[in-house]
């Protein structure tokens, strides 16, 4: 290997029970660059970059730093090699202090005598942000009086601190304004100045394009292709990342869109603290897309439909007339379905067999006098099961061995068997299979056509794209635009709006 | 934990012969402690007189278990079952004297209470179901004492007649019958496992969570409140100390009988059943052999863990992704 | 079942002022507690020796209480303390007959620590919750002792008792106070348990092992019992086995502490709160013994004070969550100007 | 990994429950076989449940009982039922199921007994009851009317209670803390009783009792700390039951507050230290050493089971409590009647109509009467 390689990535493979995330990736990051890695949600984005900061660990494959393979267990020993991650999600703990959080895990350093000098520690906090061109928070400080931005700032104050050879920078950007974006950018960039290297992820081409000197482009879990410089045109990427021409065929085909004008779900000035007055109608056989970045509020409006919380202020009204959705009993009780975001631990029971799961929210339906014998239950299971092609060994498989597509058929089942004509789905594709992805697609249209009303909340824009008939771009908590479906409607102008 | 995911696809073959080991330890359990006890006393433990013996000593254990199944299996634990037992009693003893009807009805009415109670406590207030249970425990125990200041609270001579092994088989029965029918086949039951093995999924199915519980603690104090009636006809008193210890027992047998320690789809009625009886036999069989209090609670003690050990490490091999 | 500790442990370091006021406020509460005490009874409540007697008393809940708080904080539960406790008082009693004071030690120490170990041990195997394994162990422990000693009395000789009075009561309390303040306040253990409580996937993905943390907890747990146990063999000057859950009733005190202490960690210190705590709960007995109310309202007392306190808790926790929310929304709805 | 660690303790496990259950078995077994090898006709065996088989009172008590069974030649089964009711229920069915002729018990309960006669009745086996007096006339008549019942007996425990109080009073005390069983047991109201009798009888007053903390010598010991801080003229702590655990720590709380002698004690029941108490003039009285009952009874069923019997109607015997007053007199009693046996097997021998002929139930009463420290010394002449 030649010296001015920094990484070698080989033959990195990686499945979570079913779903393959990695499949044999392979490619090498160059000393001193900053190099972009992009790829549609449940492209093994983020599962790569897990891997190389040692919080997953690979199925097979090696990673060379170096010229040395590197097996890290943990993030603190991918740290003594100089690899540092900043992750997607909050990486801060509530009910300890600033500095506490930047040095977690790793307090050893400051022991003397046998205790933890926490004067020393808050000192080189102090040190560790003002690096970073922070000194208006104190180390000292519990981190739960901080907001999300600064909790971001801080994690990013955390990785620079060690003065890692390679930063990962994980879809941090989303989550920061635009003073934040340029002390990221500044971080960066003094990474570059001593010679480090930089792993940076994110959705947000232009900014890549700006940023990186060079990028990867990863599709399901494949390695697509690298770029460098000016080939680097923002257009082109996105083709690599979906594979196709956006619009694609088994999105929708249509291209305008026939609603009726039942309006099924209405939301009038709603309020949370997550919300500001979203106001929207959902109408019957109509597809409304939620589109923003990851904290832009439209899981929580996804959650608040379903009665998992409450509006503070505002109503919520389902065919026409005012309703309190207390609880999702409620909801349901309004033929309301939800697909949540996190699916393995909300949406699904893993530990159940398939049939009780399908049967679940349907068992006042099947039973008589309250008792569901196995017989109705086999027959009602077996006619969804059927509808939606689901693969399985049997009905009393357990859901936990099923592949994350037929987890997700699985939900709908559910709420096709309750009957619910409205479906707010969250993220129904992530982390699933192109195959399935088409199958669920095609779903979604026969529903429509059938006259269900779906919310399909995504952080996949081709997604939304192609399968809306309405977008709502979403923009801290509020609905900054909407679009009528329309050929014209591209990416990088929903982008605009998101950011 | 990740790491435990590298051979998730592997070792199908082991986990069957895992699956079905855990399905079958039970019944060879109840084999190997009946067989065991009867060569150990020459034959003494199997004769019929002692078998009945067996069944009236096990008949509140039989109960409570077969109650206790629908909280243990979505994930909670009663650990005042003996001191309901105890307080239902003293309060059915002490109205036996006017009369044995309405005694019977307020020892299930006390017993309801104070399951209501619980179940408040831990399904609205959603304080730790052990620890609320636990301070109920002390509370009874000590409402007790004050309830015996006169002494021990016996029972009225006509409730003698009712210790009759023939009625306590019909009854055990149609209990077990009931509860059978509600924990396979009943929407109820469905939820109690349903939460057992997911409790936000359950929720997010428009299920009741609150509701489950406090009709699951409810029905438990209820069926304490029953145990309790009979107990006391039983020993002809209630004292400070009735049903002492009697929720370990229940926690022992369900371990035993292969319930899963946190309850979830793996829960079967077999268990109650089965570990009831494993438990009964086991106790005539230990106090047959002559061993004292203290090599009884470690036999029994050390059971409880190596069994616990055993099925759960197998369960942790068997669905890892439950943990991840 | 993290009980939402993340949101109750909070420490203010670095605001004096603020850190003093606090400090008067909490300690208003036993003051009042024994005010009202000393109204109802104030022949035997206004004198010295009771409350020097309320002091020493507390000693031996506290130091168990500090030994629970690193689990409870962490969402588990040790209740086998007091089954080891009376199993250590018993082994160096039987020691102590053969070496002397030094057998008192040495005798509980060792035999907290080899109960610490078995603990972890098992729990290392099988990862139940530690409530129901130490269930379990109550038992196994409590008969230990009793087919150890066949059920009767053991006593030291008094010449080894003086640990139990003051001052030997008091140096090793203060010792064990101080030593625990370091650990929760300096030591890594203390840091990683401060983690974990606060969540459990952040803190293991910054490479904290959360096993061996609440391992070692458990340890700390068992050998602060021994300590406890130090003192209580020296002041009661005797020991007998306990059966089944009798040991767990010894130590209801120490668990109500523990969650005192939480609850007033908002304003002090964990280690003091707790310290607080355990006061509170010797001067509710000796009030008990003080009114002789018959001695049965004790555990009715104990037990609903228990279930008093993870009410508030809990109920805390949510109104907390509320109030963040409400907030929140009306700063959204002042930003958009609808009021 | 696991797997491995599971098996190591499987082994364990295994190792334990064997070594726990066959050092029990080994002294059950042991029990039978001695009974077995010293008589001809083992046929014979007698039941006995009871709340401990160690402890510094039921010690004895089955000594006692285990050498007239040698003695007179029956095997005994004891089984222990830690004071629960349904245990002791429980127990008695089991004995019975093993083939036991006689099961002897203390009734929890005056209410148990109906049931207790009737199991046995239904299964034709004698049953009588030790440390249990028939007070009440409904009790009475339900034993009286079996054919079953031998007899009980049972010692005064309003006198003891009293006579534990006399003391306190002897040595000046007049103002009482008190320790007591739970209440709710037949023993514990009849202590009471006895207490309430002496307080009126040399106007003294139980300023506290305390009933809870009594389980562990610290909590005892705090509690008097506790008692002394809130009644600071008390001068006399009476322990009426749990002596074993209250006593060290009532002692050691007194030492630490200086108060040894000034605040007088004395107990019911015996325990390890009391020699060592006196000695140190650390305690004033006490009660106790009913330890023979199980023989007495042991006495009556096997004469019946042998055929020739003592006596044809059920018997009500009262037997004697020993006062301990002083140094001498624990010394004695630890020697003589502790560390041996008061009455030997062979002296339980001569009880035994088959072995003896001119036994007879006079005897045994007048034997019974005499039971005292000074009794076994000359008998065992030991001056």
């Amino acid at each position: 290997m030649d010296s001015k390689t920094l990484l070698e990535i080989q033959h990195i493979s990686k499945s979570f029970s079913q779903t393959k995330a990695l499949r044999e990736v392979s490619f090498n990051i160059m000393r001193g660059e900053v190099r972009g890695l992009v790829g549609e949600n449940g492209s093994g984005k983020s599962t790569l970059s897990n891997i190389i900061a040692g919080v997953y660990c690979q199925d097979s494959g090696k990673i060379i730093l170096n010229g040395k393979e590197l097996n890290v267990s943990s993030p603190i020993e991918a740290e003594e090699h100089g690899i540092a991650l900043i992750v997607q999600e909050i990486g801060t703990i509530e009910g300890v202090s600033v500095a506490s959080n930047i040095f977690l895990g790793s307090e050893k350093k400051f022991v003397s005598k046998g205790l933890v000098n926490y004067r020393k520690m808050n000192e080189e906090a102090k040190k560790a942000l003002n690096e970073i061109g922070i000194d208006n928070i104190n180390p000292a400080l519990n981190v739960e009086k901080l907001n999300l931005e600064e909790r971001k700032i801080i994690e990013i104050a955390k990785a620079y601190y060690i003065h890692p050879k390679l930063l990962i920078v994980d879809e941090t950007a989303n989550a920061l304004s635009s003073h934040g974006r340029s002390i990221l950018y500044s971080v960066i960039k003094s990474v570059k100045e001593y010679g480090g290297t930089v792993l940076f992820i994110t959705h947000d081409l232009e900014e890549l394009v700006k940023v990186c000197d060079g990028v990867t482009i990863l599709r399901d879990g494949i390695y697509i292709d690298t770029c460098y410089g000016e080939k680097m045109v923002i257009n082109d990427l996105k083709v690599e990342m979906v594979g196709r021409e956006i619009n694609d065929h088994y999105y929708r085909t249509d291209e305008e869109s026939i609603v009726s004008d039942k309006v099924v779900l209405g939301v009038t000035n709603v309020y949370t603290s997550a919300l500001k007055n979203i106001n929207f109608e959902l109408h019957e056989g109509e597809i409304l897309g939620l589109g923003g970045l990851s904290d832009c509020g439209m899981h929580e409006l996804g959650r608040l439909l379903f009665g998992l919380d409450q509006p503070y202020s505002g109503t919520i009204s389902c065919y026409g007339e005012t309703k309190k959705l207390k609880n999702p009993a409620e909801a349901i009780r309004n033929s309301i379905g939800y697909l949540s975001k996190n699916r393995d631990t909300e949406a699904i029971i893993l530990q159940s067999s398939i049939k009780d799961n399908i049967c679940l929210c349907s068992l006042d339906k099947i039973s008589k006098f309250g008792f569901a014998f196995p017989a109705k239950e086999n027959v009602f299971s077996e006619q969804w099961i059927n509808k939606l092609k689901i693969k399985l060994k049997s009905k009393s498989q357990y859901v936990a061995d099923l592949s994350g597509g037929n987890k997700q058929k699985v939900v709908l089942a559910k709420w096709l068997g309750r009957g619910s004509s409205i479906l707010v789905l969250d993220c129904p594709t992530r982390g699933i299979d192109i195959g399935v992805k088409e199958a669920i697609y095609e779903l979604m249209n026969e529903l429509k056509d059938k006259g269900h009303a779906i919310v399909l909340i995504s952080e996949e824009l081709p997604e939304l794209i192609g399968m809306s008939d309405r977008i709502l771009i979403m923009k801290q908590g509020k609905i900054v635009c909407e679009k009528k479906r329309s050929p014209q409607i591209t990416e990088s102008l929903l982008i605009k709006d998101m950011i | 934990m990740e790491q435990k995911n590298n051979k998730s696809l592997s070792s199908n073959n082991s986990d069957r012969w895992m699956g079905i080991f855990i399905n079958v330890f039970p019944f060879v359990g109840l084999l190997i402690v009946i067989i065991g006890f009867s060569i150990f006393s020459s034959g003494a433990t199997i004769r019929l007189s002692n078998s009945i013996e067996v069944f009236n000593q096990s008949f509140a254990l039989l109960l409570v278990t077969a109650a206790a199944l629908f909280l243990l299996s979505q994930d909670c634990l009663d650990m005042s079952i003996g001191a309901t037992i105890g307080m239902a009693g003293a309060v059915a003893a002490y109205i036996s004297k006017t009369s044995i009807p309405i005694a019977f009805i307020s020892a299930i009415a006390v017993g309801l209470l104070i399951g209501l109670t619980n179940g408040f406590l831990h399904g609205v207030l959603g304080i730790n179901a052990m620890i609320a249970t636990l301070a109920m425990q002390f509370i009874l125990r000590g409402l007790l004492l004050i309830v015996c200041q006169s002494g021990t609270i016996g029972i009225a001579i006509g409730m003698y007649a009712l210790d009759n092994t023939a009625l306590k088989f019909v009854i055990c029965a149609a209990f077990m019958v009931v509860c059978y029918l509600f924990f396979q086949y009943h929407i109820y039951g469905k939820q109690c496992k349903a939460i057992g093995a997911g409790k936000t999924a359950t929720i997010q199915s428009g299920v009741n969570v609150t509701r489950v519980k406090v009709i699951g603690y409810a029905f438990m104090g209820a069926t304490a409140g029953l145990a309790g009636f009979f107990t006391v006809i039983r020993t002809g008193a209630a004292m400070y100390n009735t049903g002492n210890m009697v929720e370990f027992d229940v926690l022992i047998a369900l371990i035993l009988g292969g319930m899963p320690i946190n309850g979830g789809a793996d829960s079967h009625f077999r268990s109650a059943i089965i570990g009831a009886l494993i438990l009964g036999v086991l106790n005539n069989g230990m106090i047959m052999l002559g061993l004292g209090t203290y090599p009884q609670l470690i036999t029994k003690g050390l059971i409880f863990i190596f069994v616990l050990a055993l099925t759960f490490t197998m369960r942790y091999q068997l669905n890892k992704n439950k943990r991840l | 079942m993290s009980f939402g500790l993340h949101t109750i442990v909070v420490k203010e370091r670095f605001k004096m002022n603020k850190k003093i006021v606090n400090f008067i406020v909490v300690l208003m509460v036993p003051v009042f507690l024994y005010l009202f005490f000393l109204l109802l009874r104030p022949a035997s409540f206004g004198k010295a020796s009771t409350i020097y007697i309320i002091f020493t008393q507390s000693f031996i809940t506290c130091i168990i209480a500090w030994g629970m708080q690193f689990l409870v904080s962490m969402g588990e539960f040790d209740l086998a303390v007091g089954a080891e406790m009376v199993l250590d008082c018993i082994f160096a009693a039987l020691l102590s007959a053969r070496i002397g004071f030094a057998g008192i030690i040495i005798g509980c120490i060792v035999c907290a620590f080899v109960c610490g170990v078995i603990k972890s041990a098992l729990y290392r195997m099988m990862r139940i919750p530690i409530m129901i394994l130490t269930i379990a162990l109550v038992y196994l422990l409590g008969a230990t002792g009793g087919l150890v000693t066949n059920s009767s009395a053991l006593t030291i000789k008094s010449a080894y008792t003086f640990l139990g009075r003051a001052p030997g009561n008091i140096i090793v309390f203060a010792i064990t106070g101080f030593v625990v303040y370091l650990l929760t306040n300096g030591s890594v253990l203390g840091a990683n348990v401060r983690a974990v409580s606060g969540s459990v996937s952040i803190a293991r993905n910054n490479g904290i092992h959360v096993e061996s943390t609440k391992i070692k907890s458990l340890i700390l747990s068992s050998m602060l019992a021994g300590i406890a146990a130090i003192i209580q063999l020296s002041h009661g000057s005797g020991v007998t086995p306990s059966v089944g859950l009798d040991s767990i009733q010894n130590i209801m005190q120490p668990i109500m502490s523990v969650f005192i202490g939480f609850v007033m960690a908002r304003y002090i210190n964990i280690v003091f709160s707790i310290f607080i705590g355990s006061i509170l709960m010797s001067i509710i007995s000796n009030g008990i013994t003080a009114l002789n109310w018959s001695s049965s309202i004790y555990n009715v007392v104990v037990g609903a004070i228990l279930i008093v306190i993870m009410a508030y808790m809990n109920i805390a926790e949510i109104s907390v969550r509320r109030r963040e929310e409400k907030t929140g929304a009306m700063k959204n709805m002042k930003e958009c100007g609808t009021i | 990994m696991l797997k491995k660690v599971a098996a190591l303790f499987l082994a364990a496990v295994l190792a334990f429950s064997l070594v726990g259950c066959s050092g029990q078995a080994q002294s059950s077994s042991g029990t039978q076989s001695s009974g077995a090898s010293s008589s001809s006709s083992s046929d014979i065996k007698i039941g006995l449940t009871i709340y401990a088989t160690t402890d510094a009172t039921s010690g004895p008590m089955c000594k006692n009982m285990q050498a007239a069974c040698d003695g007179m030649g029956a095997k005994l089964v004891i089984t222990t039922d830690n004071q629960d009711l349904e245990k002791e229920v429980s127990n008695i069915e089991n004995l019975i199921a093993n083939g036991c002729k006689a099961v002897f018990c203390l009734p929890y309960s005056d209410n148990s007994i109906p049931r207790i006669a009737s199991i046995c009745e239904k299964a034709g086996v004698y049953f009588g009851f030790y440390w249990y007096d028939l007070a009440t006339k409904s009790t009475h008549d339900v034993c009286y009317n079996s054919k079953y019942f031998l007899g009980n007996i049972y010692e005064d425990d309003v006198w003891s209670a009293y006579t534990a109080m006399q003391t306190l009073n002897k040595a000046g005390a007049s103002k009482i803390g008190m320790f007591g069983l739970p209440t709710g047991r037949t023993t514990t109201t009849k202590r009471d009783e006895g207490i309430q009798k002496a307080c009126k009888e040399y106007n003294m007053n139980v300023l506290v009792t305390d009933r809870v903390n009594t389980n562990t010598s610290d909590a005892a010991a705090s509690s008097v700390e506790s008692m002394i801080s809130a009644y600071p003229n008390l001068d006399g702590i009476v322990i009426a039951g749990m002596t074993q655990t209250c006593l060290p720590g009532v002692i050691q709380a007194l030492k630490n507050l200086h108060l040894n002698g000034k605040v007088k004690v004395a107990c019911i029941d015996f325990n390890e230290n009391q020699t060592e108490y006196f000695e140190k003039g650390l305690i004033n009285g006490v009660i106790g050493g009913h330890f023979t009952g199980c023989a007495w009874l042991a006495v009556l069923a096997i004469n019946k089971l042998q055929g020739t019997p003592l006596t044809d109607k059920a018997v009500s015997i009262q037997d004697q409590f020993i006062v301990l007053q002083s140094a001498e007199d624990a010394k004695n009693y630890t020697s003589y009647l502790y560390n041996e046996l008061p009455y030997t097997k062979d002296e339980f021998a001569k009880m035994s109509k088959k072995l003896n002929s001119s036994f007879t139930y006079d005897d045994l009463l007048k034997t019974i009467k005499a039971y005292s420290v000074s009794d076994v010394m000359t008998r065992h002449n030991k001056t």
